[in-house]
């Protein structure tokens, strides 16, 4: 399940949404990621989050495509937040089942090292009298890059 | 009329996400139409050539010389910023 | 937090609570463990999980803190049943809140692998008319080595 | 009298998970409680001594000869399982 909104979501609720789903599967991995109190300046921090509808979706659902042919998954849940966020609201959760625990911890992993360089999404920063476009630190390149050469 | 959309900072600076366009004749490809933004707003069109910013034409991913026609839609996304 | 007990636990609320507490943080990793519905032999799987009173709170506790000093870590949260536990039961749940998302991953996949092999567990998996007491496969033993090799 | 816990599989060879045993003169240690044990159950002591099996002297690890008395909690621990 792949859903990009402007809805606030709850990690928990999703959860034993995706537990329900996954009923069966040995291993359930999942991550959020969330807006930080306070951005890089210093200052508090909302975020503004852009989409190209549709065409994220599809991006996503590549980015879960491959996942699923690198690692034997169950199911796989994706939701992230568009619109305007303000701090500790969750952005991005990726839900992962699998029978074994190394599958459900790479392909979560990978997912989201993935969704931070890959997927249409554009991120400002917004600060008391400042905004920022952010794009991917040169850490999140280097994390994407660890699955090209590993496998 | 053919439909143009910017995302992230690229939107900022065209003053607006989306923008409907009647296509000059000579702007047949995704290189053409830069040229007939930057007739108006050089900022704008400096921006759409960096090197990091892709087109996508009708969902697909484009090049410059990638064929548009006025019942197109033609995006410009600069470096993604997910998560 | 540590706990160990008998009582069944709802993963979806473990996390709603665990992200209440690690409020701030920017990243959350969390992990469950099932009872599989088969046992290896095919049959319907039950398990039986012992547990050392004490040391096994204290086995689980020197393992948090081997993580912690691994990585700049948040909250952590470890529970484990015990007793006796039937098919599609969370058996286990790891929750990680770190300020970067490398932090809680990595974390969370250390802490899972020992949990595995350094926790003092005992488990029987219960089938019709057999039971067998279970001891880690080579490739537990392989994943809890590969943080050895590593740092 | 000393108290002995078997975790696990040697709980069901020595048909209980605890014991209250009042150490012979000679059993000082750990090497001497198994050779207590193995007078009345040899086939628990061969398994107490497994390779495997790790003895625990009042929640401490302990080895062949750590020193026992009548007021200790021994435990004989075969590899885990947890997860």
């Amino acid at each position: 399940m792949i859903r990009v909104s402007e809805e606030p979501f709850d990690p928990g609720a999703e959860l034993t949404a995706f537990e329900r789903a996954a009923d069966g599967a040995g291993a359930v991995a999942s991550f959020t990621g969330k807006v930080r109190a306070r951005a890089a300046s210093g200052a508090v921090n909302t975020l503004y989050l852009e989409h190209y509808p549709g065409l994220t979706e599809k991006s996503i659902a590549a980015i879960e495509a491959e996942a699923r042919e690198r690692w034997a998954l169950e199911h796989v849940n994706i939701i992230h937040r568009i619109g305007r966020l303000n701090p500790g609201d969750p952005i991005v959760m990726v839900c992962v089942s699998s029978a074994h625990r190394r599958d459900a911890f790479e392909a979560a992993d990978f997912l989201m090292d993935y969704l931070k360089t890959e997927a249409l999404f554009w991120k400002k920063e917004i600060t008391s009298g400042d905004e920022a476009w952010i794009e991917p630190r040169d850490q999140d390149y280097q994390d994407a890059a660890r699955w090209r050469k590993e496998k | 009329m053919a439909r143009i959309l910017f995302f992230g900072k690229l939107g900022d600076l065209a003053g607006g996400r989306a923008r409907e366009m009647a296509l000059p004749a000579d702007a047949c490809n995704v290189a053409g139409l830069i040229a007939a933004i930057r007739e108006s707003d050089v900022v704008l069109a400096d921006a759409l050539e960096e090197i990091s910013v892709r087109a996508v034409v009708n969902e697909e991913m484009a090049r410059a010389d990638t064929a548009i026609t006025d019942q197109d839609e033609i995006a410009f996304l600069p470096p993604v910023s997910g998560g």
